[in-house]
């Protein structure tokens, strides 16, 4: 009677387990990034990585993204191994990022960025059907245009636009995969108040549908809206836990704030 | 000039295969003579199919002469040692050059920038020694002679190549269909594709788009297209040069999609018309031809980045908004 | 073309020629040249509108008198182009000749010269212009096998009648011969085999060939081994180079190894400068005589006489040999007086006598038809510059005179003065290769 | 065929190290303004070329070798510097190849120009007579004169090397390889170190074409076989590397010796194979940077 139970328990667990970092450690030559981090992400859920420059927060935004492999450790999305995979498997098995510096196709138009993200999910080797014809997308494009407030803006190439508008317009490309995991690197770097507090929103608004991982230096920043935050330091795990925890831990202080 | 030119513009955007082939159509009567005519038409194909993976996916080749001499090669040598039909000779030319593509493209494509530049030249030399050194088969530094179709009977006409004029139309015949498939691909997703993989590779892989296979197909693609462009060419002159596998052949696919203006879709044709017609008018007049072509050449680069045609739709597109992709 | 060093200066008129631009052109070289250009654009731009109007005549009647047309694709810019650009004046000279002697009742002659850029494809595509847009009547000139043989793949689809003045062992063989070739020039298989009788009973009969790595080069090797046989030489090692390398130590070593008695050196223009050079940088002149099939006037001149001290070689045409040769002395006279004193190279004497033949032959057969000239030229026996000639039956190959000569390095009288006659060889069908090698039937 | 006595062994290596001297002479003047300027320098051929003309022109001006090996590489050198600031120096920032094709069709101009200048069958050039005729090395005769060409080509690279290495300029271009950025911060005028490095560079080539001038037939079209053979030195040591240039050039010269030696058709080959096993093994060169160019 009881065995199947703690399975159905077991497999609760994995269920509501997202994507989970497992020893992971990264060098650079002889320079150590990362030092046996394992940490899990539940679904559904924001949370944000911090640290003070030089934590190694990029380079594990990169590790989970897979831009990079880790020297050891491994990976799990959805409980599978998904180490090492070509980065295109990560965004087909649902995992989007938008990048630290602004990364959009320069000269094609913000709408045609979107398009080609989107398109990503219809027609991936199509050679002979005219794109027009593709109408879902053009239109699915459309709307996510809207939804990160660049309706208006999307005949405009893209490296035309604003600096946080391009921020905006990756958003929006990123989402296009509707990933279940969606990683941003630093959102709202360089951007003015007002943008970040609209980027601010926008994120929360996403992390209802979908789990959604930030790296930000700015602490106060994630305290408001995050569930969770996960402390690195000199590349190792220096804590994790809700933003009060957090505001509590000593450790965490002494970093940030050079006390004791 | 641009109200003037913006509905001509916009109607060539729309129907551009239909617009490039009417106006083909009535190319013969603006050439001094056909044979130059025909040149242009194959070597326009040339940089257009170099163009797909220049202009539009913004990788530059410099071993594309492989896949022209191939296509011509494996055509003449069809007819000349298996007395094959033309139009299966044609066939096989553009197999093999797509082959020899996909070889080469599976090797080029993991490095990048100039050192991918400079593998394909390697490797598009290797090819070169190797039908250099098949002496027996393809006449080596002679080249391949006796590549000629005999006169043939065709819906109650009787077709002669060795009248320019029939050869022409023809030839016209397979580039039509060519451009027409060019262009579909443009317009089609995976066209999408490969501009996005052009503009950022990065981003490209984050949406979910596999690189290194795009990359690889469109480089299979642009290869068979200037294969076809070869054994067209096999055909036109009734001899294969060795030198048409030549790197500076490669050069000349580079310099015809610069000057006509790359990742445009007429461009490579204007590029490769306006350089053989220079080439062809600049060499009676002086002996220092060199010298004028490099020039030109330079000025483009300096001054019309865009190449001519290129420039043409900058105008229309700063008159308009910057939409069609012509 | 103003030279800042004193080197031949090739003669920039590019199209017909007239006696009283020949008057001027040493006078002012740049302002003929313009004056040149200037009438080319205007012809360029006549032709085009003709042309543009009727893009379909492909055989337009000619009205009595129109001229004979004679295209002439010949590697104006690149490697050859001293070559080149000399086979021109020669050329030029025979028309003037023909033109003053009244043409063929009435009809004068117009030379069409165009630039092949020693390209293959270049030259086939050249030729379709002369055929196709010029309607020309002959086809004389080439100045590389490769473009012989694609102008002669052109040619004779179309029974256009082309006289070659290159070499080549293949424009004989059957697979590329026609009724309508015909081959002014020597070919591999004579030049080698006279330089062969010459040189090995004399130098010794331990040979290392150097050889470019294309067919010229190996059909050369081909007939000194032939000839060879008969004088028991044996081939200690026939190395082969990329053609057009621009060093050849790498080789040298062997060779020295080797310690031939002769080094034949079967390339030709710059790799024969370049590798004559360098052999004589690593001493190998000290053991071993240098020999080279085809020893050219041109590029002896443009590689100074250090390189070339001793070397022997053949040619079909030296303008020394007029003391000999007074056929030779009536052709370098009216060369001097046309071009201000200067003296025909052996391939620009070619181009003289190929366009002489195929007028000679218009005005035997009395019509510009390609079969009755055809007919003519294969009948014609002539004496042009070097003594006689005739085209054999089977191959239309000419059979003529071989020279050999040696380079100088002292006691030149000019810069012209830079061989010395070793030997003539008289024309003989034995020195061919027979017809049926070939694979002419009969 | 010769048995293959180490003696015929150490004079082709001697002779492949001659000919790699060249090589590594054209290859670190490409190296040096690819790695500071990103600019594929196509006319590098064309400069070698002018070179050769020069050389020989200021010879039989100036009457010595000496003089002209100073003379020419100054020459030829403003000349680039020209270049680079008229015709380059527009281009910048717009991706590599507009200044590959650009300088692409300098070359053709230039060649042009030769051609003009000197007509076109080129001048006939020697060995100045005190370092003409052979020495026996003891393991068979080798040309004075190339002897000299590996000792020039020595003292060059090492001269490069101590101007690299102590003085400030040669900070600078250090610098500059690594990350052009560092040299604006430096708050050195960008625009006059690059046109140095290009009249540098330029200069460089000028001078392997006098130092080649004697041993080769001198003509306007000298430099396009030239050309790729020093790209290939160039990628396959790794684009900005000096190091890798002279060490490139190098084996470049003594695998086609060698293969010279052993199989003499395929010796023009060799060198190509030998470039696309490096790219495909190692895609940034021996000594490339990884990642450069991305």
């Amino acid at each position: 009677m009881n065995a199947p139970l703690i399975q159905r328990h077991a497999m609760d667990v994995q269920a509501d387990i997202l994507i989970e970092a497992r020893h992971i450690s990264r060098q650079f030559g002889a320079f150590q990034a990362l030092t046996d981090i394992s940490v899990q992400f539940r679904a559904k859920h924001l949370c944000a990585i911090i640290g003070p420059n030089g934590a190694g927060k990029s380079t594990f935004f990169n590790i989970l993204s897979g831009a990079i492999a880790p020297s050891s450790g491994s990976v799990l999305f959805q409980g599978q191994d998904i180490t090492g995979l070509e980065p295109h498997e990560y965004a087909r098995r649902g995992i989007a990022k938008s990048f630290q510096i602004t990364n959009v196709f320069k000269q094609l138009s913000a709408h045609e960025n979107v398009r080609v993200a989107v398109q990503m999910r219809h027609a991936r080797f199509d050679f002979f059907s005219p794109r027009a014809k593709l109408a879902g997308v053009a239109q699915t494009a459309q709307a996510l245009l809207e939804r990160v407030g660049l309706a208006s803006l999307g005949q405009k190439p893209a490296g035309d636009l604003a600096h946080g508008q391009q921020r905006s317009l990756e958003v929006a490309m990123a989402l296009a995969a509707d990933p279940q995991l969606l990683l941003m690197d630093e959102p709202t770097a360089g951007m003015s108040p007002e943008e970040t507090t609209v980027m601010m929103d926008l994120i929360t608004e996403l992390a209802a549908e979908r789990t959604v991982i930030l790296v930000e230096h700015k602490m106060k920043l994630v305290m408001g809206i995050c569930k969770t935050l996960i402390v690195l330091h000199h590349g190792q795990l220096l804590a994790q836990g809700s933003p009060e925890d957090i505001r509590a831990n000593p450790e965490v202080r002494r970093v940030y704030l050079g006390q004791g | 000039m641009a109200p003037l030119l913006t509905p001509v513009l916009t109607l060539i955007a729309r129907h551009r295969v239909l617009s490039v082939l009417l106006f083909l159509l009535i190319f013969p009567w603006l050439m001094p003579y056909e044979a130059l005519a025909v040149n242009i038409l194959i070597f326009g194909l040339y940089a257009v199919g170099f163009n797909l993976l220049f202009g539009y996916t913004g990788m530059l080749s410099f071993g594309h002469a492989a896949f022209l001499g191939v296509g011509s090669y494996l055509t003449g040598m069809s007819i000349v040692h298996a007395h094959l039909h033309w139009l299966i000779a044609i066939a096989i030319g553009v197999g093999a050059s797509g082959l020899v593509g996909a070889l080469m493209g599976h090797l080029a494509i993991r490095t990048r920038g100039i050192y991918f530049s400079m593998v394909t030249l390697a490797l598009g030399q290797i090819v070169y020694y190797g039908f250099y050194k098949a002496e027996r088969w393809t006449g080596g530094e002679n080249g391949l002679r006796g590549v000629t179709v005999p006169a043939f009977e065709f819906a109650g006409l009787t077709i002669d190549f060795t009248n320019p004029v029939t050869k022409y139309y023809v030839m016209l015949g397979f580039v039509a269909i060519a451009l027409g498939l060019v262009s579909r691909i443009l317009a089609s997703p995976f066209g999408a594709v490969i501009e996005a993989i052009r503009e950022n590779e990065k981003r490209a892989a984050a949406c979910g788009y596999d690189v290194a296979r795009s990359k690889l197909l469109v480089f299979v693609l642009s290869a068979a297209i200037c294969g076809l462009a070869g054994s067209l060419r096999a055909i036109h002159l009734s001899v294969v040069p060795i030198d048409s596998l030549h790197y500076l052949q490669s050069g000349q696919a580079v310099m015809m999609c610069l000057l006509g203006g790359m990742g445009t879709f007429f461009g490579p044709f204007v590029g490769a018309a306006v350089f053989l017609y220079l080439e062809d008018v600049v060499t009676t007049l002086t002996r220092h031809w060199m010298a004028v072509v490099g020039t030109i050449f330079m000025v483009f680069i300096l001054f019309f980045p865009r190449g001519i045609w290129g420039s043409l739709i900058g105008r229309w597109e700063r008159a308009t908004t910057p939409s069609a992709q012509t | 073309m103003s030279t800042l060093i004193p080197a031949p200066t090739p003669n920039p008129e590019h199209s017909t020629s007239h006696a009283d631009q020949h008057a001027d052109q040493h006078a002012a070289p740049q302002a003929n040249m313009q004056a040149t250009s200037r009438r080319r654009l205007l012809q360029a731009g006549a032709a085009g509108t003709v042309l543009a109007g009727a893009p379909f005549a492909i055989n337009i009647v000619r009205a009595q008198g129109a001229p004979i047309k004679i295209g002439f694709p010949t590697p104006l810019t690149g490697a050859f182009s001293a070559e080149a650009q000399d086979q021109v004046r020669a050329a030029e000279l025979a028309v003037k000749e023909f033109n003053d002697g009244g043409g063929f009742n009435g009809r004068k002659v117009e030379l069409l010269v165009r630039d092949d850029k020693l390209n293959p494809g270049e030259a086939a595509s050249r030729t379709l212009e002369l055929i196709e847009k010029d309607k020309v009547d002959f086809i004389v000139g080439s100045l590389s096998a490769a473009t012989q043989l694609s102008i002669n793949a052109v040619t004779r689809e179309r029974k256009v009648i082309f006289n070659s003045i290159s070499q080549s062992d293949a424009i004989n063989e059957a697979k590329d011969w026609s009724p309508y070739t015909f081959h002014e020039a020597l070919n591999p298989h004579m030049t080698a085999g006279a330089v062969a009788r010459y040189a090995f009973p004399k130098y010794g009969k331990k040979v290392v060939y150097l050889t470019a790595d294309y067919a010229y080069g190996h059909e050369m090797v081909r007939g000194f081994e032939r000839a060879g046989k008969a004088l028991g030489a044996t081939t200690l090692a026939d190395i082969r180079h990329p053609l057009g390398a621009a060093d050849y130590s790498a080789f040298l070593p062997r060779i020295q190894a080797l310690k031939p008695d002769i080094l034949v050196l079967c390339n030709f223009g710059r790799d024969l400068v370049n590798s004559a050079k360098q052999a004589t940088d690593f001493g190998l002149k000290e053991s071993t005589r240098l020999v080279a099939p085809v020893l050219l006037f041109t590029s002896r001149v443009a590689g100074g006489a250090d390189a070339f001290e001793g070397v022997v070689g053949g040619t079909s045409y030296y303008w020394g040999m007029e003391d000999s040769i007074p056929a030779a002395k009536a052709f370098n006279d009216k060369f001097r007086r046309a071009y201000g004193g200067a003296v025909p190279s052996d391939y620009g004497a070619l181009g003289y006598a190929g366009v002489r033949s195929v007028l000679q032959a218009v005005v035997n057969a009395k019509s510009t038809d390609s079969d009755k000239v055809a007919d003519a030229l294969g009948r014609l026996e002539y004496n042009w510059y070097k003594g006689n000639q005739f085209y054999r039956k089977c191959d239309h190959q000419s059979v003529q005179s071989i020279i050999i000569v040696e380079s100088k390095s002292k006691g030149m009288k000019d810069k012209n003065d830079v061989f010395s006659v070793a030997s003539i060889e008289a024309p003989s069908e034995s020195n061919l290769r027979s017809c049926s090698e070939l694979g002419h039937k009969g | 065929m010769v048995e293959l006595t180490p003696q015929l062994l150490g004079l082709q290596l001697v002779t492949g190290v001659a000919l790699g001297a060249i090589y590594a002479l054209l290859a670190v003047g490409l190296s040096l303004i690819f790695g500071m300027l990103t600019v594929v320098n196509f006319a590098h051929g064309a400069f070698f070329m002018v070179g050769a003309f020069l050389g020989i022109y200021f010879q039989t001006l100036t009457g010595s070798f000496a003089l002209s090996l100073v003379i020419t590489p100054l020459v030829v050198g403003s000349v680039g510097m020209l270049a680079e600031r008229f015709l380059v120096r527009p281009l910048y920032g717009r991706g590599i190849d507009y200044p590959l094709l650009l300088t692409f069709g300098l070359s053709y101009v230039l060649i042009e120009l030769m051609r003009v200048l000197f007509g076109i069958e080129g001048l006939p050039s020697s060995t100045p007579a005190m370092l003409r005729g052979s020495v026996d090395l003891g393991i068979g005769r080798f040309p004075l004169y190339r002897l000299v060409l590996i000792g020039a080509t020595a003292a060059v690279v090492l001269g490069l090397w101590l101007m690299i290495e102590k003085t400030r300029f040669g900070l600078i271009i250090r610098a500059g390889s690594r990350d052009p950025e560092i040299v604006r911060v430096l708050g050195v005028d960008v625009a006059r170190v690059w046109l140095l490095v290009f009249g540098l560079g330029t200069a460089i080539a000028g001078l392997s074409g006098v130092l080649a001038a004697p041993t080769r037939a001198v003509n306007p079209e000298m430099g396009i076989t030239v050309l790729a053979e020093s790209f290939v030195v160039t990628v396959v040591g790794g684009m900005g590397s000096l190091m890798g240039a002279v060490v490139a050039g190098l084996l470049v010269g003594v695998v086609f010796s060698m293969t010279s030696l052993l199989a003499p058709e395929f010796a023009e080959l060799s060198i190509f194979v030998l470039m696309a096993l490096v790219l495909l093994v190692r895609p940034q060169g021996l000594f490339g940077k990884a990642g450069l160019m991305g």
